[in-house]
């Protein structure tokens, strides 16, 4: 099968339910090059640097019968957005009693890894999971981000994709033909009888290769939610009935986090509460702001190193 | 663009249907009968009426925080509105949203909001559509004077303004965004001096006076429908109430100023005019003004009547489907 | 002792610090009459309704020696501001290395249950944890909030609190002295050896009812972490060590709560999770928007039954 | 204010020193020896070369992405400079921070910051500060166009003005966002009406001419100290290098104008007028030249000779104690 990056993917996504749907609308600052060419400066806005009323327009359009896609580029730019993502477009359907549908796609990348410092370089998709009303995602593949951004530009609500900003040249097998992605679904990147690793963004490719590494030792089973909202609460419980044992990984910073949720989930099930056999283990990123300078930056993010360790520190018994 | 008789009694009919709607809410909020926050459009029903009168159904409006006015101009029943105000399952919401998010889209009422100055990107999202659609429809949005000094109002005219958006901008000055005056919060001095600054042409009128509200608008909506681009009404008025109707804070107002602008009502000021002019009899009037007050009354014994939604209802429209 | 308001408590600790301290400068949308009478127009601001910016304000008087006072009043209209609490002035201090001390505190309302409607009814706690930097209060009663707050107004740190919209008409006793309250230091509201309530906000109160009414019963221990960061993390594990059972009542929408943050801590740490009879339980707001008609809000948040009925669910064993 | 020669000399040596750290950073970034982000301010140095000779060293400036060259113009050690933007233990901000994040609060730098808009409201805090002060003091933010159209810039421009805060607004104006003309993103046309709307005074200016730059400032800093209020600068300048160094995405700004500007280079325009008038003999400039060569040789010697912070520095200065 041919292989593309996965901006690529994703924008193959976009130019796609472009071509079917006359009604999509794109903004964002600066040029979105190859649509502006297809689908002209109408449908293909520019916007000045103002994500707040940019977003709202989106939300605008949206209540008018359009389908808007925003990309806010890196989240941190959203954060100015947050009012109209958070009190508007994610709750305006529920308020109106069901009258409007909001389909609005807000795309924008996050994670570090890249010396961005701390405003350039987060994960904050917990917070957006506290809000209910708003689907998210989180593809880490460039077949998963073309199938999920297909699904989200059918979807008649709001959805965020957030998109790792180390995975965006990364390269995968993406078929020639359409497809489409269901929301909710998770996948097992790997099976395994000895221990859950629920990996997100990024992760999911470093938590693999810790899967590899420790193959033939301890056999680990690695689930990539793909969606956080929804999120696919079976597959994650199933595998840690399996199992008995759960590391959850996140390069966001860990409290309040979505492995906390996750965590929460398992063990506040109580089919899965009798069936754990050791503690549920998060590696995340430390609580501090992620810092420039390479060897801190190191020292904060979950890396295949620390992903080992964890999964090898569950497989003993707990302790007390 | 002078009303005609008809047109006359039509807008003193929509602000008379306003000010009886938002009596009787005073009365229940008084009486503790309904819950919420619920702010009063009493004092600037000419403004919703006189613009209104120049929208059609498929131009879309964005409201505030103060919406019940827009609601009604701009064609919704007063039974579902009464309905959603008391939380009701045969409201417009469904009793989800209540006073500060009622909205009726099927006549294009996008909806009320409760955070100040977010409904103007939202109505550039409006207006543009309309400009995709290329059918000569618009986009109205109502703000207050305190929505001013947030940036969106600044994204939005700049928005506007670049795309030549059909949208209408109508500030709908009261002076005081609770209790804070205008003139202290914001350096313009003038409001309109903003959208002028951003080549957006801008007219200040007495917001009072449904029939000068009702040409500067009739003037702004035939140029915006033409393609001209945005336009922005500055309307001057007054707010009667307390900025919510169950407000404990005090009203911090300088004394009689709303006396004085209770002298300049809009309702009795066109009520005189039709009675002076002779376009209405004092009969006609008060038929007139009965036939709103059935009106009022059956929306009031709908809410009443109607049940609440079930408990489980919460859980739908999360998302639509 | 005599008996003040929550609101008034409050009032107090600004109002002592504001008089021992000249550099203190409030800032918020319409009059704060007695401080204002007291400490004159040049340091108590009134703003435009202008979040972002006076948020931004603060922070930058607070960036040069000043240390100042945000009363957003409610947490929704927070929402425009969330670019400056959470890029600034959680972060500058860590991205300047420390050279910026950040004084800032920022007050704001939470909660539901006075069909305030989706939009102002919010409990966002949770997301500001997420972002490392602020230090999180939660006050839920008149001695708290004063002594709590008149630790804020001396710590050099940005610090957001917390208020319950519903609690600042209700009274307590509060000592005519001064004092302080320590930040991470939870208050034991009632002893008890069979299950920990861990019960934040408003819900303190409520869980507190509950279980006065299983008393005889089950022996409930109710913990009010009263500050979310720092978080007692020590009473909250060795509470749960002794009872071996949690229950964490939060009327924040339950997905990413500071609750499944309170589960995730207990069940992922060893000893603790070892002692664990049960699946830890979130007794939490449903994930809706929180709706406006009385009886759907009631039937979204949490109260003293669904406490009561979680109190009891995990006295029983787990079931598989 | 005419600038005499001695300051003259000052000027050009600081837009010197801006340039040749910044080159040295261009030659380091492809070669791939510095990580992250950096905004290169190479082209506009007449800007902070011209306003921060007015400042004190209490004055107080705020600054953007694009912040080296605010850094040493308000005088800034380029030793540490450097080893923050190597992410050294020796920089400013520890390592913390890097090219995007560096400040010096000892000079009242209070930092570069990665969010367009965002330092405009935190400059009117330093103001007010200055203000409350009450010694004469001011502050300054330099933003660009691009920041002009985020709400916050006008929520800046009002709180200045209605507060009358001690603030100079310097705008630089590179005519671009990354790659969106501003021409295209504005609807004032003139940034300057935007201010002027709020009754703030401006000035647009050739911000490529540190002369012209310097009196302007001069004479907005002295109507600032005496209580006037704050000032609106716009400077008119270009950038050199694409938006950030490493950027792979396009740039896209017409063909043959970055050569134009390239002829109005601000450095080189200043070091013929040197010339020219005799200040300065070519061996003199040949000299300051070399000076400042080895100033920027020995702080890149500095950063590259300084050690890494230790992983677990990570863990400190989230909080103050
Ligand atoms: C972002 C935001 N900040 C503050 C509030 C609280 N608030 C509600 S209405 C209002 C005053 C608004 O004034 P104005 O825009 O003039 O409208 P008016 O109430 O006068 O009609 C305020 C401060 C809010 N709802 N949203
Ligand atoms: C809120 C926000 N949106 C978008 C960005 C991405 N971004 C960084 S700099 C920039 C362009 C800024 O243009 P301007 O203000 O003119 O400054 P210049 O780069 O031209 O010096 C953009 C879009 C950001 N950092 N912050
Ligand atoms: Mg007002
Ligand atoms: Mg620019």
């Amino acid at each position: 099968m041919r292989k593309i990056t996965y901006d690529q993917a994703a924008n193959e996504a976009i130019q796609e339910e472009f071509r079917k749907n006359p009604r999509c609308v794109h903004l964002s600052t600066d040029l979105a090059a190859d649509l502006t060419e297809e689908f002209g400066t109408e449908r293909v806005r520019v916007t000045p640097i103002a994500e707040n009323s940019f977003v709202g327009t989106a939300i605008g359009l949206a209540g008018s019968g359009f389908r808007a896609v925003v990309n806010l580029r890196m989240a941190t730019f959203g954060f100015v957005a947050l009012d109209q993502i958070m009190n508007h477009a994610a709750k305006l359907t529920y308020m109106f009693g069901g009258q409007a549908k909001l389909p609005v796609l807000i795309r924008m990348t996050v994670g570090a890894g890249f010396s961005g410092g701390a405003q350039h370089s987060i994960s904050p998709y917990s917070m957006f999971m506290n809000v209910p009303g708003l689907k998210i995602l989180l593809p880490t593949t460039p077949y998963d981000v073309k199938g999920l951004l297909k699904t989200a530009l059918v979807d008649p609500n709001p959805v965020i994709s957030f998109e790792p900003f180390l995975l965006g040249r990364s390269e995968g097998e993406v078929p020639e033909e359409e497809y489409f992605l269901p929301f909710g679904k998770a996948a097992v990147r790997k099976r395994g009888s000895d221990v859950t690793v629920v990996a997100l963004g990024r992760m999911a490719h470093v938590a693999l290769e810790a899967a590899v590494e420790l193959e033939g030792k301890i056999s680990t089973e690695v689930i990539d939610p793909r969606t956080l909202v929804p999120l696919d609460r079976q597959a994650i419980l199933r595998s840690v009935r399996k199992t008995g044992r759960l590391v959850v990984v996140d390069e966001a910073c860990r409290t309040c986090s979505a492995a906390s949720e996750i965590v929460a989930l398992a063990s506040s099930d109580r089919t899965t509460f009798a069936r754990l056999k050791a503690a549920p283990a998060r590696v995340c990123g430390l609580d501090v702001p992620i810092p420039f300078s390479p060897p801190l930056e190191k020292y904060v993010l979950p890396d295949r190193a620390k992903i080992v360790k964890a999964i090898r520190a569950v497989m003993r018994r707990p302790s007390a | 663009m002078q009303p005609d008789d008809k047109v006359l009694i039509e807008l003193y009919t929509t602000m008379l249907t306003i000010r009886r709607f938002e009596e009787r809410l005073v009365r229940e909020v008084s009486a503790g009968n309904i819950p919420g926050f619920v702010h009063s459009y009493i004092g600037q029903e000419a403004i919703a009426a006189g613009v209104c009168r120049h929208l059609r159904r498929r131009d879309r409006i964005v409201s505030h925080h103060r919406g019940h006015g827009h609601c009604i101009a701009k064609g919704a029943d007063l039974k579902r509105m009464m309905a959603e105000i008391y939380g009701k399952k045969t409201g417009y919401c469904k009793g989800k949203g209540g006073s500060m998010h009622i909205a009726d889209f099927s006549v294009g009422m996008l909806g009320a909001d409760g955070i100040v100055g977010a409904g103007l990107p939202i109505s550039t999202g409006a207006a543009f559509a309309a400009q995709l659609e290329g059918k000569g429809d618009i986009a109205a949005v109502f703000f207050g004077d305190g929505a001013c000094n947030e940036g969106e109002f600044h994204e939005a005219l700049n928005l506007a303004g670049i795309w030549k958006l059909p949208l209408l901008f109508v500030c709908e000055n009261n002076q005081y965004g609770v209790n804070t005056p205008a003139a202290y919060a914001m350096a313009a001095g003038e409001i309109s001096r903003i959208p002028k600054a951003h080549n957006i042409p801008a007219r200040v009128i007495f917001g009072n006076d449904v029939e000068e509200v009702y040409r500067a608008a009739g003037a702004a909506v035939a140029g915006i429908r033409k393609g001209e681009g945005p336009f922005f009404l500055e309307c001057r008025t007054y707010r009667w109430h307390k900025h919510f109707l169950s407000q404990q804070l005090e009203d911090l107002r300088p004394a009689g100023e709303l006396e004085e602008w209770k002298r300049k009502c809009p309702v009795a000021a066109m009520e005189k005019k039709l009675r002076n002019r002779g376009v209405l009899s004092p009969a006609k009037l008060r038929a007139i003004d009965e036939k709103i007050m059935r009106q009022v009354d059956a929306a009031h014994d709908f809410a009443l009547s109607s049940p609440y939604p079930q408990p489980q209802d919460a859980l739908h429209d999360v998302y639509s489907s």
